[in-house]
């Protein structure tokens, strides 16, 4: 009876809560508050906050053609696959005090399971055989090899202050790393961490793909890159995985950077006297509001505000620009790290 | 599945994917002008999708000259279902001042059941975006119609 | 890498958006705005002269004949007009009017169609009085009201209307009560044979330029040309819009004298006109190419070198002293242009 | 000791493989009788090597067996001696399973060339002498080893000689070869003029401790001969070119089995001959030519338009993290160097045996003419898939597993030692991990997706033989990648202390107390070392999850119809099914080999062209390469040892 209960515990955590619906939700949301902003941003009026949702179903809706020159099987299967992935990922990333699963991956494997959504579409791009999607793909995978180093000294460097805080060497597991800054406060608030941050808020429009190094889909120049021969449900999914994709990066920002604000959160339910189950329920629905909250604030100033100042650049600047400025933020913080700053 | 939910949101997301079929730029810089702040019809959900498989309206401009007519109903014929055909401008309804030309091929409703035309020569942002709210209505009850 | 537009982006973040909220807030055209248009049909007298300077001829009208007059239906087929007003400006009586109105949206063509139909009465058939100064046509004919006003400028004796009859030699004669100097016929002559002098009232024909092709008979409006072939005409300006085969009311006398005829043409100039049509084979029914390429029919053909110069391929080579008519044939589109313009059908396409 | 008891098993299975070669000359005519031989004369050994893991593994038993039952006399090791501890069975097991599916793969791979009793000959030689090298316990017999395996790969590297470049390739890696070998007899020559003993276990009792001169001579020479054999960064270029022209089933041998034999030296030389592996200088040493290595063949195999020359060069890159993990000298560094490479032995052979296949069907492995492959032979493209998967190291495969192991070593080395270089290392390996899988996304896009050019349109599946070889190792992948736990538990982390307890590993040759009084210091004791110590990755879990959410979402997309997408309804719709090409007829246009990431090439273009003139391709300069390396060896060695 205790493996059915526990089956259906686990079977939620995927399908409702930091699974499928909330991050199908909360997605949508962000994207849908990152078009809204990057329209007010230009002085006109914006889609509706739910268009992501009306895009979505609409896509449903339309009639999924699959050219005679794709690779039929592994063309329809890419998406889904895409899509598990990134609803996995989005359990291993802790709610401030609530995390999911504690022992099943740490920051090194995250940093991988990024990489799943991504070639899943590199993969149905492959598959459609078209030469659009052919050029998208390989603009996809510069974009990743570009985001990929600063993205590993970032992780490198939390590592080191946590691990050398603890004075347990380094520390890779995301829930020991939220775990330390509950008690010492968020890792924002020390100084080898603050270009850290700023390097991961420059990444975030890079892994998410979002406007200024949106160069593997740009629809002006190569027809929607690698989505050229996509239509109906499993473009749909591709959207809506991108859009599950933000909201996992910039919740692994907040589980990162932003750890501390769960103790607040706690000790504020503590200090309203409020004490058992209830207390319990209570500070975990704040925690998720916090979370939300700070997504949506989080996709404003690095996805929105980056989307609306910049043009979309071309492939090799993304990659220099992130090989040189962004690697270097990072290695400051390294180093400042290493050297118990 | 939410069948009824696919109907509303089909016809509050309609992409729009653009052919100019030889036209003299003046209808594309104002479909263009459709999506800048002024009138930004953005807000009823229209985009310009990137290519033709994205696509829910097709707005073709220009008189379908003898060059782009195979390429025109090749890449109409590529977009998926549920879709509609807007002819912008009067070049695509009647070939206007190029009418009898040896290189233009006449209206396109010769060739392409066209569902709403939007006449002016370079008709005014205003009338595109009835014209489009049109099209998105015939597109809803297309979706409705569908199997 | 310099961002230029971060002021601008965070103050516009909290300024009220420039849309125009188009459906919700109806929004009106510009002043003078040419947008659908409106026809009068009371207004409008069928002078065709919108349809003719319409360029992306938008404009048709059909004539219906009924007992108290024609019935004229004239449609304006939105969704050919370019919106420039010509017809507009052209129409002397203000039929056309442009609206600010510019939603013209149609999903069945019919809908971009504007007609409007009128009644035109004939002209009042008074009896001719004596004096030309009578006002025979009632307002609506400006045309003869001119003639009758020339005839008395030049204060030429007001010779009782003498009948006008076509030359022999096959060029064209003027018939100077009709004639409004317009200069359209000098305009359309392919030769350049024709002066016309809208001041000085004066039409002068060049006997050796001309060619005798008859463009100029055909374009001229008032019909106050006549070739060989019509029949003489009084010399009374025309009534409207008195088609050529019109009963020439007023009594027939020639009065070649109002012309001036310049010296009498060389006798060869005729002979030749005469000779081919002389060696022309018994024309049989002359049988169009296969290949979509232009055949010529030497009995019709005048040599006048229209069909040469219109050729867009220039694949036409014709030689009127010569009277040789060569065909380039990989050249030629097969266009059709010089059949069209050939004013003798003599080229089968 | 009765005839079958488990001490005779490693003679066995040496002497199985060259008597297989013996047979196969003898009654190599017959198709069948030759199959026959040379299965049995692979799979015995595997046999006999598997049921060794009980005891030696498990049990840490070393087995030690002497030729002729000449045991030591007074101290003095006489006769030739087999010695079998954990980290020999575990080449040993490496050896004898690539051995085993590339035999499998050749039945059917082969059949079109001509004189292939030849060629199992040959196979079977080579296999011999990479077994010999890893089970033999004695110095000399090693080189004897070392001289067959090269022949043996030289003349199977020159099999195709119509093959454009084989013989030369060949030539190339016999010059350089040779240098290597000539390397090795020097200085088991001056180790045996010093100790007067060719026996590995007494050797690494006396040696260590009194470095004459000649001694350090002697180390660089060794670990240069023993760099040659495992094609390390100086001597990296031939290696492309044997792989290039090598039959498929061989290159599995030279990058799955050759390069581990020299690993294996390597780790023979520095942790028990000398064990000089504590000295800071010796651990920078192998760990900058493991990320050099590391980083230029990841580069050059992006650079390449060439299916097997880009698996050759990702071979020596991995080897690069082979070398680096093991360079660390920490219990995790060397359990995962050599997690690491068994991993490398299984997807790499896997790959290579996919690329056979396409060089089999389409007879060209050049990525600029294939494409589109995957329709024609899906489940090569599938084997492919997880190979690739696996080497680029994505989460549910073994690449990922010891990968992920070497990160952590080498992080926690640098946290350790608290020097930033190695956590630069961990970069480094991060970095040319993400290479590695853009060039396996160039690949896969060249070669299995994208457009068929007319040539392959005549391609079909391969025979099942070659699918059944490539299952088992896709198989073996899926399996140490899901439980890493057990992998390292039996396998590596035994190996591993094995490494280190050059201890024990000379008692059981020399007898007990021997090393106690040899060395007078305590034994080096074995570093304490666990998987789950080191971090937290559960694999099977991740998987489990993945297919919940993956079935989760395939059963609300299949009853919203999502696959039974517009079929072709009929036939006058066909433009609608043709590919988007701004409105023009669909015509062939593949987009793979050489215009693949552009931006990534466009950058580094100067490193490119550097790298470009370097690699010249000439004897010459690589055997200038490989003296001039034995010269900073021998500097090395005399300064700092």
């Amino acid at each position: 009876m205790l493996l059915v209960l526990n089956a259906l515990k686990y079977l939620a955590y995927i399908l409702i809560f930091p699974g499928f619906l909330f991050s199908f939700l909360v997605g949508m949301l962000l994207t849908g508050i990152d078009r809204k902003i990057v329209a007010r941003m230009q002085k006109r009026v914006g889609p509706p906050i739910l268009q992501p949702f009306y895009d979505f179903f609409k896509l449903l809706g339309k009639e999924t053609i699959v050219p005679d020159a794709a690779n039929r099987r592994v063309f329809l299967l890419a998406p889904l696959v895409g899509l598990a992935g990134i609803t996995v990922l989005q359990l291993f990333i802790p709610v401030f005090h609530f995390h999911v699963f504690d022992n099943v991956a740490d920051v090194i494997v995250i940093l991988y399971l990024l990489l799943i959504p991504a070639l899943a579409e590199i993969l149905g791009a492959a598959a459609s055989g078209s030469p659009y999607a052919g050029v998208g793909l390989s603009r996809e995978m510069v974009t990743i090899l570009a985001v990929e180093l600063p993205l590993l000294l970032v992780l490198l460097a939390v590592a080191k202050t946590v691990g050398s805080a603890m004075g347990r060497g380094l520390v890779f597991s995301l829930s020991t790393i939220v775990g330390y800054q509950e008690l010492h406060g968020s890792l924002i608030t020390k100084l080898s961490m603050i270009p850290a941050a700023v390097a991961f808020l420059l990444i975030i429009p890079g892994e998410t793909g979002s406007h200024p190094f949106d160069t593997a889909e740009a629809e002006t120049e190569i027809c929607e890159g690698m989505m050229a021969e996509y239509s109906g449900a499993p473009l749909g999914v591709y959207k809506l995985t991108h859009a599950m994709k933000i909201f996992t990066v910039v919740s692994l920002f907040v589980a990162l950077f932003l750890g501390g604000i769960g103790a607040g959160i706690q000790n504020l339910v503590a200090a309203i006297g409020l004490s058992g189950a209830f207390a319990g329920a209570l500070s975990l629905l704040l925690q998720i509001l916090v979370l939300v909250l700070l997504s949506i604030v989080l996709t404003i100033v690095c996805i929105s505000f980056v989307h609306a100042i910049t043009a979309r650049l071309r492939i090799e600047q993304v990659f220099k620009y992130y090989w040189t400025i962004v690697t270097c933020f990072a290695l400051v913080s390294l180093v400042m790290a290493w050297y118990g700053l | 599945m939410f069948k009824k939910l696919i109907e509303e949101s089909t016809g509050k997301s309609p992409w729009l994917f653009h052919i100019n079929a030889g036209s003299c730029n003046g209808c594309d810089i104002e479909l263009v002008a459709v999506l800048t702040p002024r009138y930004d019809a953005e807000r009823l959900g229209f985009k310009l999708a990137g290519s033709p498989r994205q696509a829910d309206i097709v707005v073709v401009t220009g008189p379908i000259t003898a060059q782009s007519l195979p390429r025109v109903l090749r890449t109409i014929e590529q977009v998926p279902e549920p879709r509609c055909i807007v002819t912008m401008g009067s070049c695509p309804q009647s070939g206007n001042v190029f009418r009898g030309s040896y290189s233009i091929c006449g209206p396109l409703s010769k060739y392409v059941h066209v569902d709403v035309d939007v006449a002016g020569c370079t008709p005014k942002p205003e009338a595109v975006i009835d014209g489009l709210a049109l099209a998105t209505k015939i597109l809803q009850q297309k979706r409705r119609e569908m199997k | 890498m310099d961002l230029p537009f971060i002021k601008e982006a965070i103050s516009q973040l909290f300024s009220k958006p420039s849309t125009a909220m188009y459906p919700a807030v109806p929004s009106e055209a510009a002043e003078n705005y040419r947008g659908r248009i409106v026809f009068h049909p009371d207004k409008c007298i069928n002078c065709m002269m919108c349809e003719r300077v319409c360029s992306g001829n938008a404009i048709s009208h059909t004539v219906e004949k009924t007992d108290e007059g024609d019935k004229v239906t004239r449609t304006f087929y939105l969704g050919s007009c370019t919106f420039c007003a010509t017809c507009m400006d052209f129409c002397g009586h203000g039929a056309i009017e442009f609206t600010r109105d510019y939603h013209m949206i149609a999903t069945k063509e019919e809908d971009l169609m504007v007609s409007g139909t009128f009644i035109k009465k004939p002209p009042v058939r008074k009896a001719p009085p004596a004096k030309p100064a009578a006002p025979a046509a009632s307002a609506k004919e400006p045309a003869a009201v001119t003639c009758e006003t020339i005839a008395a400028e030049e204060g030429k004796a007001a010779a009782p209307a003498a009948m006008i009859a076509p030359r022999d030699d096959g060029k064209p004669v003027q018939v100077p009560a009709r004639c409004v100097y317009c200069t359209l016929c000098a305009k359309k002559c392919p030769a350049g044979a024709l002066t016309v002098d809208r001041a000085a009232k004066t039409w002068t024909l060049d006997e050796d330029l001309c060619v005798g092709c008859g463009t100029c008979a055909e374009a001229c409006t008032k019909k106050a040309i006549l070739m060989p072939g019509d029949e003489p005409v009084a010399n009374v300006p025309a009534p409207k819009p008195a088609p050529k085969a019109a009963p020439a009311a007023a009594p027939a006398a020639p009065a070649p004298k109002a012309e001036e005829k310049p010296a009498e043409e060389p006798k060869a100039e005729e002979k030749p006109v005469e000779a081919p049509k002389a060696e022309e084979k018994p024309a049989e029914a002359l049988q169009p190419r296969d290949d979509g390429k232009p055949v010529q029919d030497p009995s019709k053909c005048v040599y006048c070198t229209i069909c040469a110069k219109k050729c867009p391929a220039g694949a036409l080579t014709v030689d009127r002293a010569a009277k040789t008519w060569t065909l380039d044939e990989d050249l030629c589109v097969g266009c059709g242009t010089c059949a069209e313009s050939c004013p003798k059908k003599a080229i089968l396409i | 000791m009765s005839f079958l008891s488990y001490q005779h098993f490693p003679i066995f299975t040496i002497m199985l493989y060259f008597l297989g070669a013996f047979l196969i000359v003898v009654f190599g005519k017959a198709k069948a009788l030759r199959h026959a031989v040379a299965f049995l004369c692979t799979a015995g050994p595997l046999a006999l090597l598997i049921s060794l893991i009980g005891r030696v593994m498990v049990h840490g038993e070393i087995i030690s067996y002497w030729m002729g039952n000449r045991t030591p006399v007074g101290d003095y090791a006489i006769g030739i001696a087999l010695e079998v501890d954990a980290l020999s069975l575990f080449f040993g097991l490496l050896v004898a399973t690539a051995v085993f599916v590339a035999c499998l793969y050749s039945f059917r791979y082969m059949e079109r060339d001509h004189n292939v009793p030849q060629y199992y000959t040959l196979y079977l030689m080579l296999a011999g002498g990479v077994m010999g090298l890893v089970l033999s316990g004695d110095l000399f017999n090693m080189f004897i080893m070392v001289e067959i395996l090269t022949f043996a790969a030289v003349a199977l590297t020159a099999f195709r000689n119509k093959v454009t470049g084989a013989l030369e390739a060949a030539f190339k890696y016999l010059v350089v070869g040779s240098i290597g070998s000539t390397c090795i007899l020097a200085g088991t020559i001056i180790l045996y003029a010093q100790a007067r003993t060719l026996n590995l276990a007494q050797l690494a009792a006396v040696i260590p401790g009194n470095f004459g001169v000649s001694t350090k001579l002697a180390f660089a020479l060794l670990f240069i001969g023993f760099c040659t054999k495992a094609f390390i960064v100086p001597f990296h270029p031939l290696a492309a070119d044997a792989h290039g022209a090598a039959p498929a089933s061989v290159s599995v041998l030279i990058s799955g089995v050759l390069t581990k034999s020299g690993i294996y030296g390597i780790i023979r030389l520095v942790f028990f001959l000398f064990q000089t592996m504590n000295l800071g200088t010796m651990q920078f040493w192998l760990v900058f030519l493991g990320s050099v290595s590391m980083f230029v063949c990841v580069t050059m195999a992006l650079a390449q338009h060439d299916f097997k020359r880009l698996l050759a060069f990702h071979s020596i890159s991995q080897i690069g993290y082979v070398l680096t993990a093991v360079g660390l000298a920490t219990g995790l560094g060397i359990s995962a160097g050599l997690y690491h490479a068994m991993n490398h032995t299984l997807f790499k052979g896997l790959l290579f045996l996919a690329a056979g296949a396409v060089l089999h069907e389409t007879g060209t492995t050049d990525l600029g003419k294939l494409g589109g492959l995957a329709k024609k032979m899906p489940h090569t493209a599938a084997l492919f898939l997880i190979g690739a998967a696996s080497i680029s190291g994505i989460p549910p495969f073994n690449g990922f597993a010891s990968k992920w192991l070497i990160y952590q070593a080498t992080y926690q080395k640098a946290a350790e030692t608290g020097n930033i270089g190695f956590a630069l290392v961990t970069v480094i390996a991060l970095v040319t991990s993400t290479l590695t899988l853009a060039s396996f996304v160039k690949v896969t896009q060249s070669v299995f997706f994208g457009q068929m050019p007319e040539e392959c349109k005549n391609a079909k599946e391969v025979p099942f033989g070659m699918r059944f070889a490539m299952g088992i190792l896709a198989l073996l992948c899926i399996l140490t990648g899901l439980f890493p736990g057990l992998v390292t538990r039996y396998l590596t982390e035994p190996a591993a202390k094995a490494a280190f307890a050059a201890g024990n590993y000379i008692n059981a040759m020399m007898g007990q107390g021997y090393a106690e009084r040899i060395m007078g210091a305590a034994a080096p004791g074995a570093p304490a070392v666990s998987f789950a110590s080191s971090g937290v990755w559960s694999p099977l879990s991740w998987l489990l999850l993945l297919m919940i959410a993956l079935l989760a979402i395939c059963v609300v997309a299949l009853s919203g119809k999502y696959d039974k997408v517009s079929v072709r309804s009929s036939k006058e719709v066909e433009k609608k099914y043709q590919l988007f090409y701004g409105g023009e007829t669909q015509s062939f246009s593949q987009v793979g080999g050489g215009d693949l990431f552009w931006g990534f090439k466009h950058n580094w273009r100067h490193y490119f062209s550097f790298m470009h003139d370097l690699h010249s391709g000439i004897v010459n300069d690589y055997s200038l390469w490989a003296v001039v390396a034995l010269a900073l060896a021998i500097v090395y060695a005399l300064i700092v040892l």
